[in-house]
């Protein structure tokens, strides 16, 4: 291989990595926007409880990686449930302003309660011998943690889809998020899809917590804050409440900021904006939303 | 004052009457400025957190111009404030120290940006609009941050100020001249906007508000009055960032944060929107909260943020309108009912 | 009359020499730091040293007492540091103020300090003009120019390097930081092939592409610089995970990139990493092994103090000099100033001093390396190198070799 | 005949493969009291769109008297002298009626960027938002604002707006949809009171409302006009009644 197609081959993968990463975080926050038109900006917040649940789980009970994931996705998602319930569903029909300042309210409250808990510093695993350490693809030396995540990124991927396209409540799903009123006269409960949406979406979010820890330096109070403006860039750019669009929208964003890093390391985070502001400013409702 | 007031079924002419009038001060509209000479006097050793809270105030009502009123909402307002305090911070530490000037170029400044990005990103709304906002910021702070040989980068910039007119210095110990003089500011500027929004403009914008398609269907060019706005507001937001960072006598690329956008966001709807006290309350409200929580609860922990989160979630659930609507609905409780009286 | 007279004498003099005993004062001096936030670990680390000081030595100032209070920063910038400073001055009535993690929250203070003429002990904050800023400043914490510049020297002498790429985090102190190693390496024979800015300091990026384009380059060293806290042990796992010292490239930097307590949690991958530093937490001076062993006792076995911690605890050390210098009057500028600039002290990191001059700290440097030992990662001294200077204020580089007020 | 004061020709309009407009050429002539009539999804609204400048053809033009209107914005059209009411109530929800009224006038009479004086100094707009509000019996309902006010009332209010704008040609979005029929008679005497010298322009799917108020008729089917005359010869055409009349009859 020449020199040139490593290097580029070296990009994606490691973009692909991160690409995985931002969809499985960003989905569930797409879905609630576009399904409920809920501007839930503590989206973030259930993401960070996901990787501190994790976190306990392997450091305390020493758990598997995997358990400890997919007992934080079911965590979190109940917990969704209870904060959907309580407070969520009050402000539904109210202006988009309103849910703005409960959202961030409950960012605000969820960062100072994991620093009473967990402290300020970032959390980190140590992880199992088959997921650190570098694997050679015989052109390049790759950590073996990219590849876990972009084949637990893809299976993640494969299950959403099959879910949504070929289940009865996947149906029901996509039906609520083209057009509420049309699925609601079809008899279709859209306040309970959407209960157990947020749930989905949230767990997915904790999954993607979990499965940050070990690319975004550990997981930290700031998280709930801090990745919300990716969060925002992916949805924005793949069309509001549209999966697939959201799926391309972090392959593409994901692959562009690690090329981008890798080769202008000076143009810093200009470039995923850049792309974000001439992507967004050509088609407003992203790149597959509809017009 | 109150008996003037029309009732929802009154007659023609007592309706008009009532908007002929619903311009004028009300008595209460003292009160804030009362309160600002108080403090003054009263807490001189909190006269730098009241300072920065007379500037975020004055940043908050710009927002207001462009959120409560013309519906615009913008993640990315320190791309103005922040530009302001370049400018400003910039024109200091290059032989131009006069801090009048600096306001004047601060608002200039802020209002081409405001002319130049309104006309882009106002053809968007919604999530697109506020990604947008949010991006033009961020890429502001990134370019600040890289062309440090210019703004000090991440260290800043520190500089002094003339005199104000050649006369009174700005105090940066007990802030005695420095209050009055952002107080001042923020009275002309809030007199500005109060009298932008009782203007036909400002319920015109009132109208984009609360529906951009009947506007259209009205013969109003939309995107060219949000722009008119748009830049209006940038000006002013321009006028607080000079002052922020005139009274404390260095710039960093804080200014730039998307962090401070939301916070000042925040503190708006928290006050309430599209009533200009909203703006002051907010304001007070969280930066009362962030400086002091742990001084008033006496303790080392960083109480500050769970403090601010559950008054978010509580002001959402019980106060519809903000935390003015609460006096709203308390003085309505007393009057019985007046309506549209602060409108 | 004489027979009363005597003792009352006596009595005076005994009050005078035990530092008059009969008004025992309580000084107030605020602290400011980072307490929540992204950074709120290097706060509570300095707000710990500077704590543990004071319960050590509760004895030393007599029957005088001090009142630490403290204010938190919130952010890396001025405005709400300089707020917290205003209020301390002006309405806590402090005599002396003291933390300051950030450089931004330095700068702003100085200032305000000078119209107020209150003493600054700066804790942690690392950019060099800073003590520039104000004659009534001092800094017992460090410059980027002390740890980069014999890092360079070390690395082309001693390590075989002939190439290097740096990585730095996209600030001033990040700047200073590798400018010094440049410097170094350079006047050693070396050759600086790539100079990486990796994102800036208030998040922790990725930093894949970053080391990915580094290992592309095939450097014999790689200097990287990221500050203190979160930012450390992303640079050992990238560092391992591309798998870079198989592929030739040794990592080497300032000690904010093996610091203590994030060590353990970089597992195998910091084995061998070789960095500059002023302090560790395995320093085997007696001073430093009584303070480790004090540190354990008062905040737990598992809890470490690294270079933020000793920061806190030394610059509460001059704190109190400065308080003793006062004799139970007022503490003020000048006062403390006479007593600090020239400050010598047999601190956990080994003998330090304060420039009288410059206001700014003097210093031994250690290399270290990083090995497994019995499960657990240790910090070996491999060379020191005594009393160093800030290298920027000797060599008058920029705002470094002006005052600034 | 007499120059039409607004007029179609050739216009087109297509979503994709979706033809919504076909060929219309259409004529108003001034002072016209003109029905659109056709069953569902015949492009009725579609039409008012092409003409008020909400929606840009794929092919034809609009003139308004003389002048090509084709590339002119919605605001710019309004200024010109064409206003609309719609279908479903677009108003200032959060505002009182006299407010509503306010905006359409102060635009009109372009004081509606002046930011020095207060809104409620400007006695013209008042006076003439109150003879609006009286001709419309509103007046008692002045200070209200439109949410509290009852459906029926509320469509008086999107009348009363376009009326303020002074047009030349008043679209009218079938006025009466969704008023209860015990106060349709408000609308239709506020619609048989416009002035004289307005050509009106009215969508209507109440049969009774098009023949007691049109003079002339013409019928849209799937984006084409299939039939125009004076009622008499709309009601006995049979094709008509083929196509449209005996679709509503069973709607």
């Amino acid at each position: 291989m020449s020199s040139f197609l490593i290097e580029i081959t070296t990009v994606l993968v490691f973009g692909l990595a991160f690409s995985m990463l931002l969809f499985i975080l960003s989905v569930g926050l797409s879905i609630t926007m576009g399904l409920m038109g809920f501007a839930n900006l503590a989206h973030g917040s259930f993401a960070m409880a996901g990787g501190y649940v994790t976190v306990s789980m392997v450091s305390k009970t020493g758990a598997p990686f995997a358990v400890a994931l997919l007992v934080s996705f079911v965590i979190v998602a109940l917990l969704s449930i209870l904060f959907e319930r309580v407070l969520y569903r009050h402000l539904y029909r109210r202006p988009e302003l309103d849910q703005v300042l409960l959202t961030i309210g409950i960012v605000f409250a969820s960062i100072a309660t994991v620093t009473f808990i967990w402290g300020p510093d970032p959390q980190l695993i140590l992880m199992p011998e088959y997921l650190s350490g570098s694997v050679d693809l015989g052109f390049n030396n790759f950590p073996r943690y990219h590849i876990f995540m972009i084949v637990a990124g893809a299976i993640i991927v494969a299950a959403l889809f099959y879910g949504l396209e070929r289940t009865n409540i996947g149906a029901q799903i996509r039906a609520a998020v083209d057009n509420r009123r049309m699925a609601e006269s079809c008899g279709i409960n859209t306040g309970r899809i959407f209960t157990w949406t947020f749930a989905l979406g949230s767990g997915m979010a904790a999954l993607g917590g979990g499965l940050g820890i070990q690319l975004l330096g550990g997981i930290k109070p700031v998280f709930a804050l801090e990745y919300l403006v990716i969060f925002l860039i992916v949805i924005a750019v793949g069309g509001m409440g549209n999966i697939r669009g959201t799926f391309f929208a972090a392959l593409i964003l994901g692959i562009i900021d690690f090329a981008g890093k890798f080769y202008f390391p000076e143009g810093g985070a200009f470039i995923i904006f850049a792309v974000t502001i001439i992507v967004l400013l050509i088609r407003p409702h992203g790149l597959f939303g509809k017009a | 004052m109150t008996s003037s007031t029309g009732t929802p079924t009154g007659s023609l002419a007592r309706s008009v009457q009532f908007l002929q009038r619903r311009h004028r001060f009300h008595w209460a509209e003292i009160i804030p400025w009362i309160l600002a000479i108080a403090v003054f006097y009263l807490l001189p050793g909190y006269r730098l957190l009241a300072t920065q809270i007379l500037v975020m105030i004055l940043f908050a009502l710009s927002l207001d111009l462009i959120v409560g009123y013309a519906g615009i909402i913008s993640l990315g307002h320190t791309a103005f404030f922040g530009t302001g305090a370049y400018i400003t911070a910039l024109m200091a530490s290059n032989d131009i120290p006069d801090p009048i000037l600096g306001l004047i170029a601060a608002a200039a400044g802020a209002a081409v940006l405001g002319l130049v990005s309104g006309w882009v990103l106002l053809r968007t709304t919604g999530l697109t609009l506020l990604v947008l906002t949010m991006a033009v910021t961020i890429m502001l702070q990134e370019l600040a941050n890289d062309f440090d040989e210019i703004t000090g980068g991440f260290d800043g910039i520190n500089f002094t100020n003339s005199e104000i007119l050649g006369l009174i210095e700005l105090d940066q110990l007990w802030y005695s001249s420095s209050y009055i003089y952002v107080l001042v500011v923020l009275f002309f500027g809030f007199l500005t906007i109060r009298t932008i929004v009782y203007a036909p403009f400002g319920r015109m914008l009132i109208g984009i508000r609360e529906n951009t398609q009947r506007m259209s269907a009205i013969g109003t060019p939309v995107h060219q009055r949000q722009v008119s706005v748009y830049i209006i507001s940038a000006a002013i937001a321009g006028i607080a960032g000079a002052l922020w960072v005139q009274v404390q006598g260095n710039v960093t690329t804080e200014v730039y944060t998307f962090e401070l956008s939301g916070e000042v966001l925040i503190m708006l709807i928290l006050g309430g929107t599209g009533r200009l006290y909203g703006a002051f309350l907010g304001a007070t409200v969280y930066k009362i909260l962030e400086s002091t929580t742990e001084q008033v609860l006496g303790t080392d922990e960083p109480y500050w943020q769970f403090a601010i989160g559950i008054v978010l979630i509580l002001t959402v659930l019980f106060a519809r309108r903000g935390l003015f609507g609460i006096f709203e609905d308390i003085v309505k409780k007393f009057k019985g009912a007046s309506k549209g009286e602060v409108q | 009359m004489k027979k009363y007279l005597i003792p009352a004498i006596s009595a005076a003099g005994i009050l005078a020499l035990s530092g008059v005993q009969a008004d025992a004062r309580e000084y107030k001096i605020g602290f400011i730091g980072p307490m929540s936030g992204g950074a709120a670990q290097l706060g509570q680390q300095m707000e710990r040293g500077a704590k543990l000081y004071m319960k050590l030595h509760k004895g030393e100032l007599g029957s005088h007492t001090v009142k630490m209070i403290v204010r938190d920063s919130k952010r890396p910038g001025g405005p709400i540091a300089k707020a917290a400073a205003q209020e301390l001055i002006t309405r806590e009535n402090v005599e002396l103020i003291t933390g300051l993690i950030f450089s931004p929250n330095a700068m702003s203070v100085a200032p305000l300090i000078n119209k107020s003429k209150t003493p600054v002990v700066i804790m942690n904050a690392g950019t060099a003009f800073i003590p520039n800023m104000s004659p009534h400043m001092v800094r017992v914490s460090f410059t980027m120019w002390q740890a980069g510049y014999i890092m360079g020297q070390h690395a082309a002498n001693k390590m075989g390097c002939k190439t290097a790429v740096s990585g730095y985090s996209n600030y001033p102190p990040g700047k200073d930081s590798i400018a010094a190693f440049r410097k170094g390496f350079v006047a050693s024979g070396g050759k600086v092939i790539d100079e990486i800015p990796m994102g800036g300091p208030a998040k922790v990026p990725d930093m894949t592409p970053f080391f990915q384009r580094a290992k592309s380059k095939n450097a014999d060293c790689m200097y990287v610089f990221v500050p203190a806290g979160n930012h450390a042990a992303a640079v050992a796992k990238t560092y391992q995970a591309l798998a870079m010292r198989k592929a030739g490239t040794k990592l080497v930097g300032p000690g904010d990139i093996t610091q203590d307590t994030q060590l353990q949690g970089m597992g195998s991958a910091a084995d061998g990493v070789v960095t500059a530093h002023h302090y560790n937490m395995f320093l085997k001076s007696a001073e430093n092994q009584a303070f480790v062993k004090a540190w354990q006792a008062e905040y737990g076995a598992n809890s470490v103090p690294d270079f933020v911690g000793v920061g806190g605890y030394d610059g509460m050390a001059a704190v109190y000099a400065a308080i003793k210098g006062a004799n139970g009057g007022k503490l003020t500028a000048a006062g403390a100033m006479k007593v600090l600039r020239g400050w010598k002290y047999n601190s956990p990191r080994g003998p330090i001093s304060i420039d009288a001059e410059t206001g700014d700290i003097v210093q031994n440097v250690y290399i270290s390396v990083v090995r497994q030992k019995g499960g657990k990662l240790v910090q070996e001294i491999q060379q020191k190198f005594e009393a160093v200077k800030d290298k920027c204020k000797e060599l008058k580089l920029g705002k470094c070799g002006k005052k600034l007020y | 005949m007499i120059e039409p004061i607004l007029e179609t020709r050739g216009l087109d309009k297509n979503f994709g493969a979706l033809n919504v407009a076909r060929n219309i050429n259409f004529a108003l002539a001034p002072g016209a009291r003109h029905a659109i009539i056709g069953p569902n999804g015949a492009g009725k609204t579609t039409l008012i769109n092409l003409l008020t400048g909400v929606l840009k053809p794929s092919a034809g033009s609009v003139y308004l008297g003389t002048n090509d209107i084709t590339k002119m914005a919605e605001h710019q059209r309004v200024k010109h002298g064409i206003a609309r009411t719609f279908q479903i109530n677009t108003l200032f929800m959060g505002l009182s009626v006299i407010d509503n009224l306010n905006l359409a006038i102060s635009e009109r009479m372009g004081n509606a960027t002046g930011i020095l004086r207060p809104a409620g100094n400007y006695s013209e707009v008042m006076e003439e938002a109150g003879r609006i509000l009286s001709t419309l019996k509103l007046d008692n309902d002045a200070l209200t604002e439109i949410h509290e006010l009852p459906y029926g009332r509320q469509r008086l209010v999107e009348i009363a707006i376009a009326l303020a704008l002074d047009p030349k040609v008043l679209l009218l979005d079938e006025p009466a949809a969704g008023v209860p029929s015990a106060e349709s008679h408000i609308i239709l005497d506020a619609v048989d009171s416009l002035p004289k010298d307005i050509a009106v322009l009215i969508i209507e799917h109440d049969m009774d409302v098009v023949f007691r108020f049109a003079e002339r008729i013409t019928v849209l089917v799937r984006g084409a006009i299939l039939a125009e005359g004076d009622p008499d010869e709309i009601a006995a055409d049979k094709e008509v009644q083929a196509v449209y009349l005996g679709e509503s009859a069973h709607v």
